[in-house]
């Protein structure tokens, strides 16, 4: 049993960390959301930064000029770059690097930065669209990519690039790639899971900490149960949430049958947990808390629309009861794994 | 990253597996009839015992076998797999056995602990009282030095397991009222057959009668089986619940609840319903699941620490504290999905399963500390948030009586 | 504006208190769950001291021998009823009291208690059915009438009679009584909610009761935040049913169009009030609360399963939203009512 | 019981409405253009108190029209169900004017009450500050007495609604650091256009500048502008506080956001979605219009209490606590029922209403007391249970502020 990062992947945080920390910060995505125009929004550390950090292409092969890393150490940096809300998203590299596996040309133009892909489900709100120019996406079956149009509209979070896009002319990269497809669905459900791990990490941080300065009644606003009590809530959760983003970039790398299930909890779990790490976080801080200088609503912001990517919360727990469902029908669930029984449950207290 | 045993793990879990085959039947299986039989239940824990899967983790002076956390765990997932019931002696093993290893004399250490870990001698723990929940140190159970130096119990104590079976428990008394409460408490053995002591149990809102209440009238202890010096009872009392903490130790197995047997539950049942239903229960059955994945994987990371030989630390306590709400989450949503029968306390075909789980799970939440105190420990040991203000410090505990108007 | 009790429902309040309270408490449901056969436990105060007293028929007209009075009356009683958990259950007879307008005969064996009826609903458990004899039920869009055989079920809470009953042969007592039918069932949860306010208001008074007096690491545990926020929010959510209570009896009294929301509505807030409540109750108490000696779960008990009576909360909560939606789509809601418009909600902020 | 005027009360509703009716074009609506343009919003309000709707409990001698409490709330509800917009000077008369009349000179009286209710002059309340929130008297700003006998302030307020259009405003200063908290503050009317007064504004999360901060640099402020004796602010403050509880009322006017509105956004857009999706709605939906209706009528019984002359007690609180979690709730389904327009700031029709009402509400659960305060208040003033120890008791100003490392 080593359910636990090993020592390289701590030192891929770490160094993932002091480039995000240094290259991106919520004061960012304030700026950005004062920008003219949506469109003019500048990320940080922004398309170009982070494909040259090497950090955004961790998972494409080592033959393509990529890292050639796993997903978990994908996940490791996503954390890092969910902590000071970077954009774009590694989440949109991923799914690339799955998509495009094989296609050793683009994918060494994902790698020097020439191709500025996105991907597109359905009519939706494209992630990271507005700083791409090529985009790939599901006609039918098939795998297709091409350059669109795309329409940057008023951003809740802006550091998610979001837009409509409309496709120009698309060329078919692969047939009967719906199972490539959904992989990669559920791999960027991984990523996601892992940046918003960083957020809600870092909004409890920053929680913790003014709770432990800030004085009420002659004593730190910390120690009254009801601030202390809504932190630890918090913090169980981004444990929680943790363990299950490891578990998730495990089983993508390492158990594929696993990821279904592990995928969309993480997903889950990542929208409801960033959601109260974020309102916590306003509530504790009092009046500050809601203030435009603060940047507490810069991580309410990443909550409330990355509950709505790649499928919402209530999508991804629905899909968690029907996997468990069929699970338990099939009578090959965790419970035939652990031995127990539906007595066992009720004995064993 | 892997779930993988280490060689030396995998060796271990071979062994302990081979032994669980091949005394199969003797070990019996949770559910069965005679679960509730104290004898077959320390035969069981003898033979396990015996076979070296006890004590793992003691000292082999102590009668233990020197073994590692991560050893005990695997026994304990192994057991779990194979539906073995749990050890009798499990609070002795965990509470009362650490503490008589690290507080008692020589003496006491060759009458006890082989016995202990054998289950010839069932244990309790005699800490809780009507008056103290959750501050324990304000107990009242007098302890009172007679002239030939041995001492005189009286008092009551609740929510002891156990205590109806057991034949010694491990008391926490005051002995000097007229200091701080923490200071003035002192730890003794005592005989649970001996005159004075008597037992009744404790029942629960489910029916059940997990706990007693113990009164002592005028118990004579003899001064040999103090545990620890007069007057550092609390300073013991803190050894027996850190011990607690250690020999639960995460593990991966689930509180109170397997998430997995409700899914199986739910799933046989969610084809009954309006397809509306069934939308809503799978988002209920959802939110549960994902917690309890959570508090799963939780648990290993805690087991990959421990294989590594970290000791668990408080955030251990995050685990019951996601696991009791979820629970009760899970238990409403299975009976709710008996439909017609949802409102009986017995369903149609003899089951009471989930009726009983749900009036169980209230006192999962308070039981072995308050999802409140555990909050605070967590919130303070763990995010390092202030401690609220002391209202009973510097004060003796007569005073604080008076104070209470008690 | 006058949205209160008047003098006289007051008083009726006071005199049914001191009936209820010295007839019924929570100790007599306890040793009901100890009896030997679920249908031999007795009822505190029991069909025919119920049925002496007055109160159970104050709704049958006075021509056929009964109080006359209104739903909001009966509802007054209700809640009294609720806070000691007697039994039988005044939904049952205010049930009966609609179903059997006009039939002053039968109404007339209602109130001198020989009438000892209980209303069946399709096929699931039987409210009072332990201490009934005779049952009205709706077959097709026909009220019927007759005797049935009772299997009562061991209960969770006994103070229900809940039981499954085979009807024998019934006599027709009104054809296309579907209209009535439904409106009966509106005024059972109205009386069920009330009920469940004087539970729940009963279990808040013990909890705060139990908080004041005992003491934890040297002050009483109702100073903490965490107990006294628990309370708070239980004690709101009492006062927005008591509201709901009123409102929905006064509907049923004297505003008809209004009663298919307001009883829905206070059927689901009484559910998960009471529910929370009764756990709040037994979270306060610590170890004690989960004794069986103590009366929490009695009220915990009565929450698991008047959840399930008359439609279960999930029910409530979707014909609330229901009728919502229908009333937004006609523009005839509240909304029209007090002349607000989306705008007007974020412009009032 | 029954929701109908009295006969008093129907009369006075008939005048309120026929005002309304003569002048409706004038007064504007909720959602014109011009709302935010404070020369229309004071004339509005000079226009209404010409007509008698404005103070209508104050005393005539303030320039009020004496009436009552179930007056000025059958004025609120008129007001609000013509859509009128609310009146500017809001703060002015729920705050400073009860402050000015209960503890100001009879030249002060005449100087600001009738210009303050006409809104000729508008007023701000300057309490809070940056290091002092809920705890409002560990504020800082400090005033000191000139030889002159008139007083100089420097500090910093926040939180300060329309400071930025205000002509005066009451400010609470600390007159005296060594003695406790509560007892060395003073309170003062200000001009705010005096030199030294730098208003800034405050932008919220939603970007919106619903307040301001307020910088006091040397402000002189003459003695006879004090309010109450020096060193009794606290008292004054209260009186303040006190009247705004009792300008809100109740009244049955929801906060933040109408639940009806909501229910016709939800209903437009719930028939685009799958039935699993419309069940699930319903759900929340239920739920929260369930929560709004208990406070819509719980709001009718304390106005039920002011129509019989009761003054709303701490109990009024309540709605405000019931009502902001519901309110969240809601404004989060009505942006989810957007589908996918719901991941940006503004629809494909120009509107943004749900998504700003979603980042306006966060603030709600904060401003006018946190829940948490509102908690502790209804806990130990409407409960009875017991207040927290407090850690500044017996404490002066200076030596807290030395305790906190300030």
């Amino acid at each position: 049993m080593n359910f636990d990062l090993d020592d390289e992947q701590r030192d891929l945080a770490a160094s993932a960390r002091d480039f995000l920390a240094s290259s991106a910060s919520p004061a960012v995505a304030r700026a950005a959301l004062d920008a003219d125009h949506p469109a003019a929004a500048a990320l940080a550390p922004g398309r170009d930064a982070l494909v040259a950090s090497g950090f955004a292409t961790i998972t494409v092969p080592e033959s393509a000029g990529g890292g050639g890393g796993s997903l978990l150490d994908l996940a490791v940096v996503a954390e890092q770059a969910g902590r000071v809300l970077a954009g774009p998203s590694l989440i949109t590299f991923a799914r690339a690097a799955v998509l495009l596996a094989g296609d050793d040309e683009r994918l060494a133009r994902l790698v020097d930065g020439s191709l500025r892909v996105a991907v597109v489900d359905g009519t939706g709100p494209v992630l990271d669209a507005a700083s791409a120019d090529t985009f790939l996406t599901l006609r039918g079956d098939d795998l297709v990519c091409g350059p669109g149009a795309v329409d940057v509209r008023a951003p809740i979070d802006p550091t998610r690039g979001l837009g409509q896009v409309v496709l120009g002319d698309v060329e078919v990269l692969a047939p009967d790639a719906r199972l490539r497809w959904e992989h990669a669905e559920r791999v960027g459900r991984v990523v996601l899971a892992a940046e918003d791990l960083g957020a809600a990490g870092r909004a409890l941080e920053i929680g913790v900490a003014y709770a432990r300065e800030r004085q009420a009644f002659g004593r730190a606003i910390g120690s009254y149960q009801a601030v202390k009590h809504a932190l630890v809530d918090v913090y169980v959760q981004v444990e929680q949430l943790r363990s299950l983003v490891w578990w998730a970039a495990w089983a993508a790398d390492q158990a594929d049958d696993k990821l279904p299930m592990a995928a969309a909890a993480a997903k889950a779990a990542a929208a409801t947990t960033l959601t109260t790490a974020a309102e916590t976080l306003i509530q504790v801080h009092g009046g500050i808390g809601f203030t435009w200088e603060h940047d507490a609503h810069l991580y309410w912001r990443r909550a409330k629309v990355d509950r709505f990517l790649l499928g919402d919360d209530v999508a991804a727990y629905d899909e968690v009861a029907r996997l468990a469902i069929a699970q338990a029908l099939a009578g090959d669930g965790p419970s035939a794994e652990a031995g127990a029984s539906a007595e066992a449950a009720v004995a064993a207290r | 990253m892997d779930f993988d045993d280490t060689p030396d793990e995998a060796a271990w879990r071979a062994k302990v597996r081979a032994f669980i085959e091949e005394h199969r039947e003797e070990l019996g299986r949770r559910g069965d009839e005679q679960r509730f039989d104290d004898r077959v239940a320390r035969a069981r824990q003898a033979l396990l015992y015996d076979g070296g899967l006890v004590g793992v983790t003691w000292p082999v002076e102590a009668g233990g076998q020197g073994g590692t956390p991560m050893q005990q765990a695997i026994v304990d997932q192994e057991l779990a797999r194979a539906e073995v019931p749990g050890l009798i002696n499990l609070i002795g093993i965990g509470m009362c056995g650490p503490t008589v290893i690290h507080h008692g004399s020589p003496e006491q250490h060759r009458r006890y602990l082989k016995r202990l870990l054998r289950a010839d001698d069932v244990w309790c723990q005699l800490f809780s009282e009507p008056a103290s929940g959750s501050d324990l140190a304000a107990l009242r159970t007098r302890a009172v030095r007679t002239e030939d130096g041995s001492w005189r119990i009286s008092g009551q104590k609740v929510w002891t397991t156990l205590a109806h079976l057991a034949d010694h428990g491990i008391v926490l008394t005051r002995t000097d009222p007229d200091v701080a409460k923490h200071r003035g408490l002192t730890m003794f053995v005592v005989d649970m057959k001996a005159p004075g002591v008597t037992v009744r149990p404790l029942r629960q809102m489910s029916g059940g009668a997990d706990f007693n209440e113990v009164f002592f009238d005028d118990v004579v202890v003899p001064d040999e089986e103090r545990l620890g010096d007069v007057g550092d009872g609390w300073r013991v009392a803190l050894t027996t619940l850190m011990s607690e903490r250690l020999s639960l130790g995460g593990g991966g197995t689930e509180i109170g609840v397997g998430s997995a047997a409700i899914a199986e539950h739910v799933a046989r049942h969610v084809g009954d319903l309006s397809a509306d239903r069934q939308a809503l229960v799978r988002q209920e059955l959802g939110r549960a699941y994902v917690d309890s994945l959570g508090t799963r994987y939780t648990g290993y990371r805690q087991l990959s620490a421990i294989s590594r030989g970290d000791l668990p630390g408080p955030e251990a306590s995050a685990g019951k504290l996601a696991g009791t709400r979820s629970a009760r989450d899970l238990a409403d949503l299975a009976v709710r999905v008996l439909g017609e029968h949802a409102a009986y306390a017995v369903g149609p075909s003899g089951s009471s399963t989930w009726q009983d789980l749900q009036a169980v799970l209230p006192g999962m939440a308070i039981a072995g500390g308050t999802d409140q105190v555990l909050r605070n420990v967590i919130g303070e040991r763990v995010l390092g948030l202030p401690p609220e203000p002391r209202a009973d410090k510097g004060v003796t505990f007569r005073e604080s009586l008076a104070a209470a108007g008690a």
